[in-house]
């Protein structure tokens, strides 16, 4: 009945937290609205992408029990 | 082909060995260092975060793409993570190919498809002691 | 910035290290190997011919030209010539800069040169028992 | 009152020399019709370049006594 949710970069510093686990939401725009507004994260919704247990994915998918879900800021590699 | 994240220094002479090939007679390579300066401004180091479940999933399909869409003959590609200091290679690219056209364009599709694409972040720390997560 | 000629086995550690600089985030290098085959034709080796000084500078010309042409840091290019076997290196371009479109951009350029301008001419021995000098 | 000429790659091995010393000729061209004749090269001057000294120049150059001169045939490095 729960999903963990990851934080890397900035949201995790933002978190202050690098992982939680959370009920799991209707939707992963409302789970995204819910924890910006808990953690005061900057991002809108249409700055990141969303992975589900390690692959992108899309904002329309139904959480599952389980889900490893993260939410990703623009990257900043190489 | 092979897509690798490391938390060590990046000795390139295995990744590149491996490329060899007596079809090949391009090889292309590339390599990201740590500046020491961004948009003007002093660095003094840098610290790259990663989701590297992820990395390496999106990594990979960055490889097979690149091996679809070029004439080539392997392409590996590697980047490390954590902190780095001014100097260190973050991250590395090496293509080869029968041809240096096709090794040249995908070893540069390959390296901005990752700095696209591959959810690594880079916190920069600047001389006057502010630091920062780039967001590209 | 280095234009060289050889009659040994290339070796690009030191090439590279002399390009390492603190104000460069970005590394382009293209090896030429020896390949088996050329249109088709199994190749079993090579002999390069060169008029070295008349190369050299050139060579040296090229260099130059790269360096005011692209906003780059630092450019090197050896070439090997006498006897090669398949898989050995018989040229390396390296460039260093501050952003990769640059980097990218002359090594590309200093190859094409090198290949177009530079007189060094290729023999190649046959499977069949056949040699020719290849002429661009 | 001589040139040296210098030989290479495909013209070596037509020659069978890699440098002879000759009059100081007229011309490039001129020289190079003739050495064409004398050695069966098989090389068009439109298909060559010609060096003088270890630089490239031009084939209106007029040679001097003592200068080297070579007939670069398409170049095949890398």
């Amino acid at each position: 009945m729960s999903v963990t949710v990851l934080y890397f970069a900035g949201l995790r510093e933002a978190a202050g937290l690098g992982e939680e686990q959370l009920d799991r939401p209707e939707s992963l725009p409302a789970l995204y609205a819910t924890l910006r507004e808990r953690h005061g994260f900057t991002h809108g919704q249409n700055q990141l992408r969303v992975a589900c247990n390690g692959v992108f994915c899309d904002w329309q998918r139904v959480p599952a029990d389980g889900d490893v879900i993260a939410f990703i800021p623009p990257v900043s590699g190489g | 082909m092979q897509f690798r994240i490391t938390q060590s220094a990046i000795d390139t002479t295995a990744w590149r060995e491996a490329l060899c090939d007596s079809r090949c007679g391009a090889y292309a390579a590339f390599e990201g260092w740590v500046r020491d300066h961004h948009d003007g401004r002093p660095v003094l180091g840098l610290h790259y975060d990663c989701y590297a479940e992820l990395a390496e999933h999106e990594g990979g399909c960055i490889m097979a793409e690149a091996m679809a869409r070029f004439e080539i003959v392997d392409a590996r590609c590697i980047h490390r993570i954590g902190d780095c200091r001014i100097g260190d290679m973050a991250v590395w690219v090496g293509v080869s190919a029968a041809h240096r056209e096709a090794a040249f364009a995908a070893c540069r599709w390959i390296i901005d498809e990752v700095k696209t694409r591959v959810p690594i972040w880079k916190r920069e720390r600047y001389a006057d002691g502010d630091a920062l997560w780039r967001e590209a």
